[in-house]
């Protein structure tokens, strides 16, 4: 053997394969990158691409053939939070590792999983804290709008807490949820109007998934809610998103990330520069003449090299090793932060950029927390979590010896 | 209710005919004499009809179709039907096996049961049989296979599961393959049967079926000389123990079956009577037989 | 030019352009004050974001020239030198200086804007010191529309005026203003207002907006149902001819749909590399691109495909259900997995306001025309024309058609393509409201289906009154029980519908049915 | 006019036609006779194209239309009313007349004298043909296949269904047609029928099958004094 | 007349030919014998080790393969073509995922009685219909019941107003996709889009070990086997023969003395309550239950495995579960980016080529080889 095997559990096909997609490609890249460097232990890497179809029962069913059949040293894969509820107990039972590089909700800790996207205290609370500041135009009235799963749910449930804390009172609120796939935001978009027009400043906070998004952002753009009328702070929405709208009338609206691609800052150049270059000579669709990055390909690319110097560290892809020489790993991050790996929780310490949508579809960053966020998958917004500490329960495994 | 109680019933009825105070009597009409336990489900042929429609109308977006219709039939009896195309004899057809409800008018089958209030697979379970003008089979069953659905046996589900023909019931399908000359063609695919073949098969599925009243749309359309003639033969064996209604336009073949005819224009009947008659009038002359 | 004495000094300019937001809106409020073309100048820049800064001076950016901010003349950018930010804040804070400075300066157009602008200011934030600027732009010559804007800010900064008569004429204007937005500020002056007269006036203000609103939140939703309704229609038209008509299961429907929207993404693409200066009537090539683009399509597939399978339209079923994979993956390996940007034209964007709050967008509103526009030809073209009787009679019967002398199977190539063609059309226009990738087709299939099947398989008029109804009940249910439950409730209100008419809206009736 | 010449043609496995020849010539009506399920109407779709032969030869006016595809028979100028109508039901009478137009130019009309043949059809333009009564449909089959004035008129079964007085006036029609057609052009006609009397009276010439092959010919004036009737009737 | 006796009626086939039967042995046998002993008893490295990975596969495969079995009696044999299989598939599966939430009892990570995503979605007490969820035998009860049942009063009311055809195909997809949006919903109490994951007993048995792997294995291949024997058992009934009639010539039917109804409710039902079984045995297997089983495009899937491997012929839609989604999972890794193209082009070629089917092909292959 002379090869270390990298699972790549992202969906290639079906509905999730438009934001995916990308991300194995972000791997395969890193991949290249590695191996460019004599690999890792002296052996090359090798990726296993599968395609799990966006198809939540085939997720389990790949992870466990590339845990049982590839014996991958690691899996990157997966983007909704139900593909990684999926593959999860498969994980757990074979102790494999996986890197899950989306923001979620939370609520959840696996001793076999490193997560480094944003937990919702990494990204949501400070994006309305950011909205609440006189910066951020002083909003009192909320909207809180999203798609009818678990992870809006969930955000908007802990955002609910928050601003009841802040003093926000019930009708000041409103929330409201769309279908998967809805296209169609007049009905939403003249209630928001009518909602901000009766009362104070409204800020409208968009859970909505990615593919609503661009109708919502169509509509609102024609609607004329501007920025300055009625401020939108997404979660959901990136770059790559974007490159399927016309964001002129969309100049201001926000969105909250722990990574832009218009962060300035040399790792972010060399970053920018090396998908471009990769893009290109790999011929990717709509990337090579158009190259952009976003949160999860970085969160994506920091979790892989981590794992790399964590196997170097470890010297050996043992699962158990690995994940003790995870803790504390640093790396410099395209964010322009050194990111680093919590010592107990999975999570990544992560600065929080606020970026407002610009003309071309990049994002202006005018707000940033002064340093990394700890993250807090076990938001303490959630009344049943009071004194759950944020380390990964070994009562899975326990149970299902 | 066996061919011979209705012939008897009809006989007795018969009998009584001049007997009887006509009008209105304490029971509605009926005698008490002749009062007895009606079985659910049975005809009660006893007024001496087994069909009987009065003043029926149906319309077809403002076209008239059936207008008025009266018409009755006594049991065992062979009654053919002529008309114009479209005077409305397969609408009425259509009405008496439920498949076009009538705007109003009254269809009794029997002097018990409401046609009306029947729908098709009931009607055709209180022993009414149909063979339509384009001849229909199930085309993707076998010759056999379409006999035996025919079979008439409990049409419900569970019996279904279960069911085998019995010897009993084996030789009268061998008896009925062999009546309308298919033998050969047992195992064929329906379908692929010619159109004269379709014809003699939905025949069959009839004669299986055993109603007490076969309401024939066109049998022998499509039919060679000599073919017509057996079927004559088969429809006056019929006659008696049967009731049958034929529409054809074939005069050959009416006036070989038939003692009375019916004439239907303009979904009414224009004359009654037996054929000479009927073929003498001036009217059915002029807008039937032709000169 | 050589600015007057007092004017734009470099500290101003670089404080506007840089440092905390505080320090931003007072220096913004400053020069805002001083009437000077120079400062005048760098506000505008700023808020159309070409303002950069180095360490001591700041720059307009005109395209590829750098102008000096202070003296206006070309000057050379250095490569340190930065953005200007602005954040939302300070975009409102530059929209009311600007709208100030504009008032007394501009054509109508901007006047209006500009007025409209304080006008919101007022009501979101009614701060009294406003009132001199507003008074002054009164007393001047100005544009009626924004005559009126002005005098409701009027209204709305003096409703809280110690002077009772003020207050009592402030109420009364108030209730022209026909914005929910004014509500808030009036029922709040209700809660302390000791005047009876002024209370009657505010109360009967608040009922007129209310009926207003009423009106207009009202007509918005039968607006928004039929704009839906346009929408399933544009969807479902191709599917009626391919489906309802030809009885091909064409579940390749919605990505010949998206090869329209592609098409329309390529065209736009075109014109924004070749014809910049063209760019708003790209959609004028885009049409016939699209038509044509899922038309081919459709052509090849009648003639590779589809054309083996008449008579046997469940297999028509799983043969398009493949065709409808690979499509889907040709795109994503053509173009990529994501979406791609469909830009309107700008006659596209933006809406007209009508009753004051319902703002109508043009995109809807030229979409409706052109759903109704493709109907109607797809309305001739079947009853009237001779192509449109052959499709009907070779779709009934195809062998005995060919005895008539009809070309059975170029009939059926044609029809097919025009129906694909027509979904291309869809996808044109589908563009303009929503996403352009690979998965577009997926999100309208169904709906097309029930649409057509609805309306009753083979039935035009059919189709039209079920998109129609299905986008009002939508969007009649959407307002009282939100999106979710609405679109439950109306494939729940299909279901119960079919069990009154299983055949759909416009059943055959008769024995042409079984025959 | 038409000249069929040693047709063979199977279904699957069955054989159908064992080497059937037949010719229509202009000015005559050729009578097809034969028992139920003897392959006059298989006989008559290997003429239109309808089904594909095993072999032999299909020549019309003067060329072979072997390989031809039923439109452009069609389009040579033959016509075919098919056994079982088989109209188009969702059309309309009107409809299905302009489809019968198929091969002429666009805005032809259908020839008047149709409509004084089957004046029912005038009646009922607007109706769908598939709620038509049996015979309305027949009759409109037949006029169907008349629309186009065809050189060769192929009929299978017409009087099926059709009211006495009707068949009478279809006979004399056929008759008319063969010699003088729509407009003065003599018609060649080849009629499949099981009325006897009724194919005895109109026959110029006559072929009876049996099995796939044709067991006797001969011109129409001799069927009575070769038996036809007994032939037909085994 | 010639006599009676002359005429050779055709015989009624048995259930399997001897052959048959004998294929249906070896298939019992290798279910409930060969693949344990393979699995359990062969270390990992023998060559003949059947993988864990094999079993779930497999396992997994034979759900959908009952799926497809009853898609193809109500299909193939009875021509309504439901858009709506999914639905039952996955309410049986959620009955089936709301007794293993249940088995979890404080092992969730919220230590709670509720189900975890109840707990953090501050739900404070089962709702109603949780109500039996911790009943083994009522699970099993309502595993039958519910996809039954929900089959039974839709089916009775469209049936009634005779709907056919697509319209009724497209009724049922209606309703699987309503049902989606439903369950959906974090308010409907089956935790919404992520639905029920995380399972780790049944009836008190860890879910995660080989045997009970093996065991679950078992007893779908035995249920599979089982549904094939009855709806064999069906279709050559006079039952099945009414049932192909209605299909045909509905109409006719009925002027035969039979009511299409009760004909029609009791297939469609049974078919359900096949679909929810296959749904129940699926949900341990896999691990995880939830919405994105009722959309539309999955109840499309179940279609075309049954057409793939051929409609009307019990096999076919087995074979053709098999072939798709063996295909499809092999392929996914092997061509994870054009393995699209691949499958869709097997679905146009088979519609092309192979009218009958896979086992279509197979009959002509044998028949052409013996002629
Ligand atoms: N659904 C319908 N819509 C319109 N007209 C109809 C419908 N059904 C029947 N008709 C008309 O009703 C009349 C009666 O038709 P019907 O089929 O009963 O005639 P028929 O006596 O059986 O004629 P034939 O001898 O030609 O079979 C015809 O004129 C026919 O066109
Ligand atoms: N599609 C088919 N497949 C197989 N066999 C067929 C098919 N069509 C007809 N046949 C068979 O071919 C033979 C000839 O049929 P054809 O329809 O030509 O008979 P016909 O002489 O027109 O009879 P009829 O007088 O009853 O109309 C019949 O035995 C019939 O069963
Ligand atoms: N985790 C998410 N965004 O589903
Ligand atoms: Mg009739
Ligand atoms: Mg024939």
């Amino acid at each position: 053997q002379d090869t270390i095997k990298v699972g790549v559990l992202h969906s290639l096909s079906g509905t999730m394969a438009i934001s995916e997609t990308v991300l194995k490609d972000t791997v395969l890249m890193a991949i290249d990158e590695i191996n460019a460097k004599g690999g890792l232990l002296g052996k090359k890497l090798e990726p296993v691409v599968v395609d799990p179809a966006s198809n939540w029962p085939l997720f389990a069913e790949k992870t466990k053939q590339l845990l049982t059949q590839d014996k991958v040293a690691v899996i990157f894969g997966c983007w909704t939070s139900v593909s990684r509820k999926s593959v999860l107990p498969v994980v757990e039972e074979n102790n494999g590792l996986l890197f899950y590089p989306v923001q979620y909700e939370g609520e959840e800790l696996s001793p076999n999983v490193f997560y480094t996207g944003a937990a919702p205290n990494q990204q949501a609370i400070p994006a309305v804290e950011y909205l609440m500041s006189k910066d951020g135009g002083s909003a009192k009235r909320w909207v809180l709008l999203g798609t009818d799963y678990v992870y809006p749910r969930t955000t908007n449930k802990i955002l609910r807490a928050f601003l009841k804390s802040k003093g926000v009172s019930e009708a000041d609120i409103m929330e409201e949820y769309t279908p998967f796939g809805h296209s169609d935001y007049q009905t939403i978009i003249a209630k928001i109007k009518k909602f901000a027009a009766e009362g104070k400043k409204t800020a409208v906070v968009s859970t909505i998934n990615g593919d609503s998004n661009v109708p919502f952002y169509k509509e609102l753009g024609n609607a004329g809610l501007s920025a300055k009328d009625v401020p939108v702070v997404a979660f959901s929405v990136g770059e790559e998103e974007l490159r399927g709208v016309d964001t002129k009338p969309l100049v201001g609206h926000l969105a909250a990330w722990n990574y832009f691609m218009s962060i300035k800052s040399p790792a972010n150049t060399a970053f920018v520069k090396k998908w471009s270059d990769y893009a290109k000579a790999k011929n990717i669709a709509g990337h090579k003449d158009k190259p952009i990055t976003n949160d999860p390909m970085e969160a994506t690319y920091i979790g892989f090299n981590m794992w790399a110097q964590a196997v170097t560290k470890a010297k050996s892809t043992d699962v158990d090793k690995v994940r003790e020489a995870m803790a504390g790993q640093t790396f410099p991050a395209p964010g322009g932060f050194v990111s680093t790996m919590d010592k107990e929780n999975h999570h990544l310490h992560k600065p929080v950029f606020i970026g407002e949508v610009r003309a071309d579809g990049q994002f202006n960053v005018v707000w940033k927390t002064p340093g990394p966020v700890v993250a807090d998958p076990w938001s303490d917004y959630i009344p049943e979590n009071k004194g759950k500490k944020n380390v990964p329960s070994k009562a899975a495994k326990v149970a299902s010896k | 209710m066996t061919p011979d109680l209705m012939q008897a019933g009809a006989e007795r009825m018969q009998r009584f005919a001049g007997v009887l105070p006509s009008g209105n009597t304490a029971s509605g009409g009926r005698a008490a004499g002749f009062a007895r336990p009606l079985v659910p489900g049975e005809v009660d042929v006893t007024h001496g009809r087994i069909l009987y429609l009065e003043d029926v109308h149906v319309a077809f977006d403002g076209f008239k179709a059936i207008n008025g219709l009266s018409l009755d039939i006594a049991p065992g009896e062979l009654r053919c039907i002529i008309g114009p195309n479209g005077a409305g004899k397969t609408t009425m057809m259509d009405i008496i096996t439920g498949k076009t409800r009538p705007d109003r008018g009254t269809v009794f089958f029997g002097s018990t049961i409401d046609l009306l209030r029947h729908r098709e697979a009931e009607i055709a379970t209180l022993g009414i049989g149909r063979k339509f003008q384009k001849p229909t089979v199930f085309e993707r069953l076998s010759v056999y296979e379409n006999l035996e659905l025919a079979l008439a046996t409990h049409k419900r589900v569970w019996p279904s599961l279960r069911f085998q023909p019995n010897g009993e019931q084996r030789d009268r399908l061998a008896e009925v393959l062999t009546t309308i000359h298919l033998v050969e063609h047992v195992a064929r695919t329906a379908g692929e049967l010619s159109h004269g073949q379709k014809q003699w098969l939905e025949i069959g599925m009839l004669l299986m079926q055993d109603p007490k009243l076969l309401l024939l749309d066109e049998p022998v359309a499509g039919m060679t000389d000599e073919e017509t003639e057996r079927t004559a033969q088969l429809f006056l064996s019929l006659k008696g123990r049967h009731s049958l209604m034929v529409v054809e336009h074939d005069m050959a073949f009416v006036r070989a079956i038939a003692a009375t005819v019916t004439v239907l224009c303009d979904g009414a009947v224009l004359a009654e009577g037996t054929l000479d008659e009927v073929q003498a009038d001036e009217r059915v002359i002029e807008v039937y037989l032709g000169r | 030019m050589a600015g007057p004495v007092q004017a734009l000094s470099a500290a101003d300019a670089l404080a506007v352009a840089r440092g905390d937001t505080d320090d931003r809106i007072a220096a913004i409020h400053r020069l805002a004050g001083s009437a000077d073309d120079r400062a005048t100048a760098l506000l505008r820049a700023l808020a159309a974001e070409s303002l950069k800064f180095s360490d001591s001076q700041v720059f307009i950016v005109e395209g590829e020239r750098a102008l000096d901010a202070l003296s206006g003349q070309p000057a050379a950018l250095p490569d340190a030198a930065e953005d200007a930010m602005l954040n939302n804040r300070l975009r409102g804070a530059l929209d009311t200086a600007l709208a100030g400075i504009e008032l007394f300066t501009a054509g109508p157009e901007r006047q209006r804007e500009a007025a409209r602008s304080l006008q919101r200011n007022a009501f979101n934030d009614p701060d009294p010191e406003g009132l001199p600027l507003i008074e002054k732009a009164l007393a001047t010559g100005l544009d009626a529309g924004a005559r009126q804007s002005l005098e409701l800010a009027q209204a709305a900064l003096q409703l809280a005026s110690a002077d009772q008569a003020q207050r009592l004429a402030a109420a009364l204007k108030l209730g022209e203003a026909r914005q929910p937005i004014v509500r808030p500020l009036i029922e709040e002056r209700l809660k302390n207002e000791a005047s009876a007269e002024v209370q009657t006036a505010l109360a009967a203000s608040l009922a007129a907006i209310d009926r207003r609103v009423a009106l207009a939140s009202g007509l918005g939703q039968a607006f928004t149902g039929i704009s839906l309704g346009s929408i399933l229609l544009l969807a479902a038209l191709g599917l009626a001819i391919t489906y309802g008509l030809m009885g091909v299961i064409n579940m390749a429907h919605g990505e010949l749909i998206m090869i329209g929207a592609y098409a329309t993404w390529l065209v736009q693409g075109l014109f924004r590399q070749y014809l910049p200066d063209w760019f708003d009537f790209y959609l004028l090539l885009a049409l016939p691109a699209a038509f044509a683009a899922s038309a081919l399509v459709g052509a090849v597939m009648e003639r590779t495909v589809i054309r083996f399978l008449y008579g046997r339209p469940l297999e028509t079923l799983l043969a398009t259900w493949g065709i409808s994979l690979v499509l889907m993956q040709l795109v994503r390996s053509l173009f990529g997995a994501q979406n791609v940007a469909v830009e309107n034209p700008s006659w596209m964007s933006g809406g007209i306001t009508v009753l004051g709050s319902l703002s109508l967008p043009w995109n809807r509103l030229i979409i409706l025309a052109f759903a109704a526009a493709v109907l109607i030809g797809v309305s001739l073209l079947i009853a009237r024309t001779r192509l449109g009787l052959f499709v009907r009679g070779v779709t009934q019967n195809r062998p005995i058609a060919a005895c008539m002398g009809v070309n059975t199977a170029r009939i059926d190539t044609w029809a097919f393509a025009l129906g694909s063609g027509i979904a291309g059309l869809a996808g044109c226009a589908l563009s303009q409201i929503g996403n352009v990738g690979p998965d577009l087709g997926q999100a309208y299939i169904v709906d097309s289906f029930m649409v057509v099947v609805l309306g009753g398989v083979g039935q035009l008029a059919g189709t039209v009154y079920a998109a129609l109804g299905l986008g009002l009940i939508n969007k009649f249910i959407e307002g009282w029980a939100g999106a979710v439950l609405a679109k439950i409730a109306v494939l729940v209100f299909i279901i119960v519908f079919i069990q009154k008419r299983p055949q759909g809206i416009f059943a055959l009736k008769g024995r042409s049915v079984e025959a | 006019m038409l000249d069929a010449r040693d047709i063979h043609q199977a279904y699957g496995g069955s054989h159908i036609l064992r080497g059937v020849n037949l010719q229509a010539r202009a000015g005559e009506v050729t009578v097809v006779l034969g028992r139920n399920g003897v392959g006059k109407t298989t006989l008559l779709k290997c003429l239109m194209g309808l089904v594909p032969l095993k072999s032999g030869e299909v020549v019309f006016d003067g060329r072979s239309v072997r390989a031809a595809p039923p439109y452009a028979r069609a389009r040579l100028g033959m016509g075919y009313v098919p056994q079982g109508r088989e109209i188009f039901a969702r059309l309309t009478v009107q409809e299905n007349l302009q489809m019968g137009l198929a091969t002429r130019p666009l805005g032809t009309p259908v020839p008047p004298q149709l409509f004084e043949l089957f004046p029912v059809l005038k009646q009922m333009l607007g109706r769908r043909g598939g709620d038509l009564s049996g015979g309305q449909q027949q009759q409109l089959a037949i006029a169907r296949a008349l629309a186009s004035r065809p050189k060769l008129l192929i009929l299978d079964e017409p009087t099926e269904g059709i009211q006495p007085n009707i068949i009478k006036d279809i006979g004399r029609v056929i008759r008319q047609l063969a010699t003088r057609g729509l407009d003065g052009e003599p018609m060649a006609i080849v009629l499949v029928e099981q009325y006897y009397d009724f194919a005895e009276a109109l026959a110029d010439r006559y072929l009876v099958m049996e099995r796939g092959e044709v067991i006797a010919s001969g011109p129409g004036s001799e069927m009575a004094e070769k038996g036809v009737r007994q032939l037909v009737a085994i | 007349m010639p006599s009676p006796t002359t005429v050779v009626l055709p015989a009624r086939a048995p259930l399997l030919t001897r052959a048959g039967w004998s294929a249906f042995l070896a298939a019992l046998l290798a279910v409930c014998a060969l693949a344990p002993v393979l699995n359990l008893l062969l270390p990992a490295g023998h060559p003949l080790h059947l993988s864990d990975y094999m079993v779930s596969l497999v396992g997994k495969i034979m759900c959908y393969a009952i799926c497809a079995l009853a898609m193809d009696l109500i299909w193939g044999y009875s021509g309504i073509l439901s858009l709506g299989h999914g639905l039952f598939f996955a309410l049986g599966g959620y009955m089936m995922g709301m007794y293993l939430m249940r088995q979890i009892g404080r092992d969730g990570q919220y230590q709670s009685e509720l189900p975890d995503f109840m707990v953090f979605l501050d739900w404070k007490e089962l709702p109603w219909h949780w109500a039996l969820s911790d009943s083994f035998l009522a699970t099993l009860a309502l595993i039958v019941l519910v996809p039954g049942g929900v089959a039974f009063v839709f089916g009775y009311f469209a049936f009634r107003s005779r709907i056919k055809g697509v319209y009724f195909s497209i009724i049922t997809q209606a309703l699987t996709y309503a049902a989606l949006l439903l369950f959906f919903r974090n308010e409907t109490g089956f935790g919404g889009n992520n639905g029920f994951t995380d399972f780790k007993r049944i009836l008190g048995v860890p879910i995660a070990t080989p045997s009970t792997r093996m065991v679950l294995f078992v007893l779908t291949g035995l249920t599979l086997l089982g549904c094939f024997l009855l709806a064999r058992w069906l279709v050559r009934s006079q039952y099945g023969r009414v049932l192909q009639a209605i299909r045909d010539a509905e109409s006719r039917t009925m002027f035969c003395g039979y009511d299409p109804l009760p004909y029609k409710l009791s297939v469609w039902t049974l078919s359900a309550v096949m679909c929810g079984i296959a749904g129940a045995l699926y949900v341990p297997q896999v691990g995880i239950i939830n919405p994105s089983e009722m959309t539309p495009a999955n109840s499309i899937e179940i279609a075309v495995w049954a057409a793939v491997g051929g409609r009307g012929t019990l096999i076919g839609p087995i074979v053709g579960a098999f072939l798709v989604n063996g295909a499809k999972s092999w392929l996914t890794v092997t061509f994870p980016e054009f393995w699209l193209y691949v499958l869709g082009g097997l679905f146009i070629a088979v519609t092309l080529f192979l009218p009958q089917g896979v086992v279509g092909l197979v009959k002509k292959l044998r028949r052409g080889g013996s002629a």
